[in-house]
């Protein structure tokens, strides 16, 4: 039980209070890219989900039992990267196999999950706060579900911007800047839930 | 040092072993040639080459031998490049722009009601057939300055939209929005435009437009071209832009003042040192603007000369350059 | 006939409720708690209230003006948003802090978006969450009730209940230090808080009549405090030494005022009745994790402003059945 | 009481013309016969100029099945077949001029007697056919269409419509009380050809002498239904929801949940051309509105120009700024005085400047009265967004071709927005890219 709330508080942790987007400011990039539409936003938190979960899985396996034993932590960030780099493109080739339309869509945000600092990010997060196996997983985990619920709900507040009658000046990505800021701030509600 | 490179070397083959795998589990061939293309062309997703979107074109050209360059929105150079990519000729219609025909502005066409409802052409047309007087005339609510994807058609503050030339591409989606027909596409290089699409009698235009056509004919009569066609369904006479040689006699003898100057005829003068004096310049042209003794240099006068370019295109010699030009 | 005649597509009578006729019963709802704060916290609490509608008035013309958009001040929303402004400042807020807050709502939280309609967030609630994290200290100096007519000028400050508790909680691990707040008090706003939100009497008089009005729907309302009711009742149940009991929590902080004025604003709430439930029971659950467990002692503005957010999905979600459907 | 989800309460306007008794209008010199009076394939005219006709001749052949002709509303020579203004679309539409003679002679063999309780359905049917009876609460669809069910729907429910929602008309209602066994006896021709055994008339509650009058006449086999006052109650899927509780599917008919409605001005002029031959040339009009002189109920002829309609009632007061044929919520406003009255000409209304609100619309503030209001669970703040950048096929998934039009949305939009017609120019933009499709395939 106090296990689980520990997984619980985890979650609602790297999910909530430090969301990845909205108070680390991590992963900006597809976060303003690919929030133009509901149902591209939603395929590619499924992907990030897959991707940075599993990736914190192999990766906390590589430093542990690679890196650490052989004394080679230094090259963390690159046996990162290529990792990282690995997974989105079997990421990539599946959906384009499975979802063409998602895989257009996507365009060119999918292979740049690669550099999604958000990705790294929480790898990193892991091995710096000491996180077991278990814990990685699940911090990434939640981490990736604050990315996705981040998205979703913004992409549905910009298809309704479309639709509005946003100045000029400010259409397009302006006023997703503002958006994300006001978005962050009413996040900043959430501080102090979890230590 | 060694345990890194095996390590590093040991992940990335481990790596390329399950992609490697992947890439057989989940092959698909698309064609690069297909984003080549994409990114060359456009990126508007106007429609006017009649498929969904750049993309669906871009994939229509590489798929299909037979597709031509339905593309309005490429220049000489892109259409090259892509011919290239694809490795073989295809066909190009001439740069076209779009073209308003109507002066039916707030000053000089009335209204018949006044209209509350939302600014579109073709909304405002659902009600009462529009409030513009002339049921021909451009209703003004800017539906095609809408529709542009180039940004290339503007309403003035007289209620008539105007085509920024350099921007227009000849998407034709002003053409198809408009839902009084105003709008044609014609050649780059059109000189003048019968500007009115009225069918009305100048017994009923009185009451609706001051520079409507009255369909006097006087226009087709003076064309030394022949480039001016009657429509037999009462609308105003069309200008064939084939045909027309841009000598704008037409448009000094409209009584209306519907037929309009896109730009100023280009008046011709003669080179002297090329000039074998052969005299079909002199034969060819309408306007009796060339004379000159046989075998001697021939000269032009720029006041009878209309800029139609007849004796340019004739001129064996190449020796008739339009004025301006170097 | 001639232009004179008018033609336009069907209906062509309207209902006599416009915009502008909808934003002054608003303003009507709103004057029983604003009222009620002034008469409390006197005249400081009044500069408020003036400073904050007239320069949300202002800055909305100037704004519209420098667009070059139809200046749209006369339609009473500018006014609506002054008056939630002010009720959501403390009493004793500096005019500059006012001032500050009028641009980002009207500026910020409206203008950019394309005015009027366009706003995905609450523009006071907007101001209020950006000033709040921008001055905290000015944002949370509250000062003590004092019927008008004995107020005296230097003005002297103390903890909103909620904060008195979340203090407690966090110095002691129990509520046993909080001394003893009369419901009563809470009821009629002789408490310390935001100058409009210290009256739930004055506040629900105002959202009765917005419903009987039907300008808002009985939904957000009860929903939102029933949410929040029954989950504080649920953990006061289990722990009462540490969780305040659940009509402590229903009468104290913003919720009366986020309730009937702020979750219900029309522009940021959803259209249907099932995506108005489904809001208000996000933003009970949300208020109440924040003032059990968060940093904050109130989360009624963050929960409306994070529901806002979640708005284009609920009304997606919330389609009403189209008649003659198959089912 | 009965009813239906939605809807929305105007308020009635109905006592400026609901205690009046119709008056018949003397003849005019000129009558302008649209040959395109009803939905459907246009009729082809049989007269040209210089024709002389009798009053209640026919003028025009229909075209196909779905069309009905119309008939010369009074004896004189025709004048020739003219582009008039049609008051539906404002264009230009042909029609049959004829220079009234003042005789008002009938055509031979009019009016006969008949008793159409003998008859054959079928019959009875061709009869209503060639007597050019289309829906007269409006939409004009021809009647004997909507006898003719296909063998697979049959039909077992009849309502008489006499609800009248619109405000200002009272049409429906002073002919129900004036003439009730018109309607009745019309009722009982309609069962006979379907074979059915009984029938609802549903009359809303604002009309309690109609029913009083109704409930006294009406036989054994026709309950009348008192509803409660909501428009658009007389929209036909509205009224079979409220009455019998079906819901027409998406996209249906009627007939597709066994369900007839017949207005009741419909009841009468079948009533008329199955007893004595008499074709649709005249129907009853409420002439109302704020910018009316003296608000009158009319019997008129078909093809009577509005200004004569105008003069008969007093003229247009000062202030006159809109006239709209049909009610304030579906009607249709006119700009030109000499459009004339055709068959589904429910009333002419005049508005006056302090009844019309001229304000431009501003952008949708969500209040979701529309959503509220919309009779056909459609959400109207999203089609008009939608409508606003003419984005069709994403309203097309919004279940834009739902729609019937009724205005309740636009009623209630607190910023004015012009609902109806957005959504009236995303179905013509959707219509017009379904005809480029046919035509490219």
């Amino acid at each position: 039980m106090h296990i689980f709330i520990h997984y619980v508080l985890l979650v609602v942790g790297s999910a909530l209070v430090n969301n990845f987007v909205l108070h680390r400011f991590l992963g900006i990039c597809p976060f303003l890219g690919v929030s133009r539409s509901t149902d591209t936003a939603i395929g590619m938190s499924m992907a990030v989900i897959f991707v940075m979960t599993l990736a914190s899985f192999v990766v906390w396996l590589i430093n542990y039992y690679l890196l650490l034993p052989y004394g080679l932590v230094y090259l963390q960030t690159i046996v990162f990267i290529l990792v990282i780099a690995a997974l989105v493109q079997l990421v990539e080739m599946i959906i384009q196999r499975v979802s063409p339309p998602l895989y257009q869509a996507l365009g060119i945000y999918l292979p740049l999950i690669t550099t999604n600092c958000a990705v790294l990010g929480v790898a990193l997060l892991n091995i710096q706060l000491r996180y077991d196996l278990m814990e990685a997983c699940v911090f990434a985990l939640g981490a990736s579900i604050g990315f996705g619920l981040a998205l979703v709900i913004f992409s549905g507040m910009r298809e309704e911007l479309d639709l509005g009658d946003v100045p000029r000046v400010f259409r397009g990505t302006p006023i997703a800047l503002i958006t994300a800021g006001i978005l962050s701030l009413a996040f900043m509600g959430f501080s102090g839930l979890v230590k | 040092m060694l345990y890194a490179v095996f390590v590093i070397g040991g992940v990335g083959f481990v790596a390329a072993l399950v992609l490697g795998v992947a890439a057989v589990t989940f092959a698909v061939r698309p064609d690069p040639r297909e984003v080549e293309i994409l990114d060359l062309l456009p990126g508007a997703n106007c429609g006017a080459c009649g498929y969904a979107g750049c993309a669906a074109f871009a994939h229509a050209l590489v798929e299909d031998p037979d597709t031509p360059m339905a593309c309005t929105a490429v220049d000489a150079d892109t259409v090259q490049r892509i011919s290239l990519l694809l490795g073989r000729e295809i066909e190009v219609a001439g740069p076209m722009v779009a073209s308003v025909r109507c002066m039916g502005s707030r000053d000089r066409a009335g209204f018949r009601f006044s209209y509350l409802g939302p600014r579109d052409c073709r909304a405002a047309q659902l009600v009462a057939g529009g409030a513009k007087a002339c049921v021909y005339g451009c209703l003004g609510l800017g539906t095609c300055e809408e529709v542009c994807p180039f940004d290339a058609i503007h309403v003035g503050v007289d209620g008539l939209p105007r085509v920024v030339v350099d921007r227009c591409t000849g998407c034709g989606t002003c053409v198809d929005a408009c839902p009084r027909g105003i709008i044609r596409l014609v050649p780059r290089d059109s000189v003048v435009e019968i500007r009115c699409v009225s069918s009305d009698s100048p017994r009923v235009m009185k009451g609706t437009c001051d520079v409507g056509c009255i369909k006097c004919m006087l226009c087709v009569g003076v064309c030394p071209f022949d480039a001016i066609d009657v429509s037999s369904d009462g609308m105003p006479p069309v200008i064939d832009q084939g045909r027309c040689h841009g000598c704008s006699l037409c448009v000094d003898v409209c009584p209306r003042g519907v037929i309009d100057l896109y730009m100023v005829p280009r008046k011709v003068s003669i080179v002297e040192d090329r000039c074998i004096g052969c005299s079909i310049c002199e034969q060819v042209c309408p306007f009796d603007a060339i004379s000159g003794e046989p075998r001697r240099p021939y000269v032009v006068d720029l006041d009878r000369c209309r800029g139609c370019g007849l004796c340019v295109e004739k001129c064996p010699k190449d020796a008739i350059v339009r004025v301006g030009d170097a | 006939m001639s232009e004179g005649i008018l033609v336009s597509s069907s209906p062509h009578i309207r209902s006599p409720e416009d915009i502008g006729w909808i934003m002054r019963q608003v303003i009507y709802a709103l004057i029983p708690g604003a009222a009620v704060g002034v008469y409390f916290f006197g005249v400081p609490a009044f500069n408020v209230v003036w400073v904050s509608v007239v320069s949300c008035i202002v800055v909305e013309a100037l704004i519209q003006r420098l667009m070059g958009r139809p200046i749209t001040i006369r339609d009473g929303s500018a006014a609506v948003t002054g008056l939630l402004l002010a009720m959501n400042l403390p009493p004793g807020a500096p005019w500059w802090l006012v001032v500050i807050g009028a641009l980002v709502a009207i500026g910020l939280g409206k203008q950019v978006y394309g005015g009027l309609g366009n706003n995905p967030f609450n523009p006071a609630l907007t101001a209020r969450v950006f000033l709040l994290i921008s001055f905290p200290v000015e944002m949370t100096t509250w000062l003590v009730p004092r019927p008008l007519l004995v107020h005296s000028a230097d003005a002297v400050t103390g903890a909103t209940p909620l904060g008195a508790i979340k203090t407690a909680v966090f110095m002691h691990g129990s509520l046993a230090s909080v001394g003893h707040v009369s419901i009563m008090d809470l009821f009629m706003g002789n408490v310390g808080g935001s100058l409009g939100e210290v009256s739930a009497l004055a506040l629900i008089v105002g959202g009765a009549y917005l419903i009987y009005r039907r300008i808002i729907s009985w939904h957000i309302p009860v929903f939102y405090i029933g949410t929040v009711f029954v989950m504080t009742g649920i953990f006061w149940l289990i722990n009462p030494g540490v969780y305040a009991n659940p009509v402590f929590h229903v009468f104290s902080g913003g919720l009366m005022l986020g309730a009937f004025f702020m979750a219900t604003d029309l522009v940021t709430s959803p259209v249907t009745v099932m995506g108005k439930v489904i809001f208000a029971i996000g933003c009970g659950v949300i208020t109440v994790v924040i003032r059990l467990w968060g940093g904050y002692p109130e989360g009624v503005s963050f929960s409306i402003l994070i529901m806002n957010a979640f708005v284009p999905l609920i009304n997606r979600g919330t389609r009403p059945v189209v008649f003659g459907a198959a089912r | 009481m009965l009813s239906f989800r939605g809807g929305i309460h105007p308020p009635g306007m109905k006592d400026l013309v609901n205690g009046r008794a119709i008056e018949s209008m003397p003849l005019v010199p000129l009558y302008r016969v649209l040959l395109q009076q009803h939905i459907g394939a246009p009729a082809r005219p049989v007269v040209k100029a210089g024709d002389v006709v009798r009053k209640g001749q026919v003028l025009s052949e229909p075209q196909g099945f779905v069309s009905a002709s119309v008939h010369a509303p009074t004896s004189g020579k025709v004048r020739g077949v003219e582009e008039c203004i049609h008051p539906v679309t404002g264009l230009a539409s042909p029609c049959v001029v004829i220079e009234a003679d003042g005789e008002d002679t009938w055509v031979e063999g009019l009016p006969s007697e008949l008793d159409p309780f003998s008859m054959e359905g079928s019959e009875l049917v061709s009869m209503v056919r060639s007597s050019g009876i289309v829906g007269m609460g409006g939409a004009t669809f021809p009647t004997h269409v909507k006898l003719s069910p296909p063998k697979d729907k049959p039909i077992d429910a009849f309502i008489i419509n006499g609800v009248e929602c619109e405000p200002y008309l009272a049409a429906d209602h002073r002919l129900m009380l004036e003439e009730p066994l018109r309607v009745i006896s019309g009722a009982r021709v309609v069962m006979r050809i379907l074979g059915l055994s009984d029938a609802v008339m549903a009359i809303e509650a604002n009309k309690p002498d109609a029913v009083d009058v109704m409930r006294r006449e009406v036989p054994g086999s026709i309950r009348v239904e008192v509803l409660g006052v909501k428009y658009p109650q007389g929209a036909e899927k509205q009224l079979i929801k409220a009455v019998l509780g079906r819901e027409v599917p998406s996209g249906g008919l009627p007939m597709d949940v066994g369900a007839l409605v017949h207005n009741a001005g419909t009841c009468a002029a079948i009533w008329d051309a199955c007893s004595s031959g008499i074709p649709l040339i005249e129907r009853v009009t409420s002439v109302t509105g704020s910018g009316i002189r003296e608000p009158k109920n009319i019997r008129v002829r078909i093809g009577t120009p509005l200004r004569d309609v105008i003069e008969f009632c007093g003229g247009v007061e000062e202030d006159a700024v809109k006239v709209i044929f049909g009610g304030p919520m579906m009607g249709i406003a006119q700009y030109s005085m000499d459009v004339s009255v055709t068959k589904g000409t429910s009333g002419v209304l005049v508005l006056g400047s302090r009844d019309v609100d001229r304000s431009s619309y501003t952008s949708c503030i969500s209040c979701g009265r529309c959503v509220d209001a919309c009779p056909m669970g459609l959400l109207p703040n999203v089609l008009s967004k939608l409508g606003e950048r003419s984005m069709w096929e994403e309203a097309l998934s919004f279940n834009l071709m739902d729609c019937i039009e009724c205005g309740s949305c636009a009623y209630v939009c607190p910023a004015r927005r012009p609902i109806v017609h957005f959504i009236k120019h995303m179905k013509a933009l959707s219509r017009e890219a379904s005809a480029k499709k046919r035509q490219a395939v």
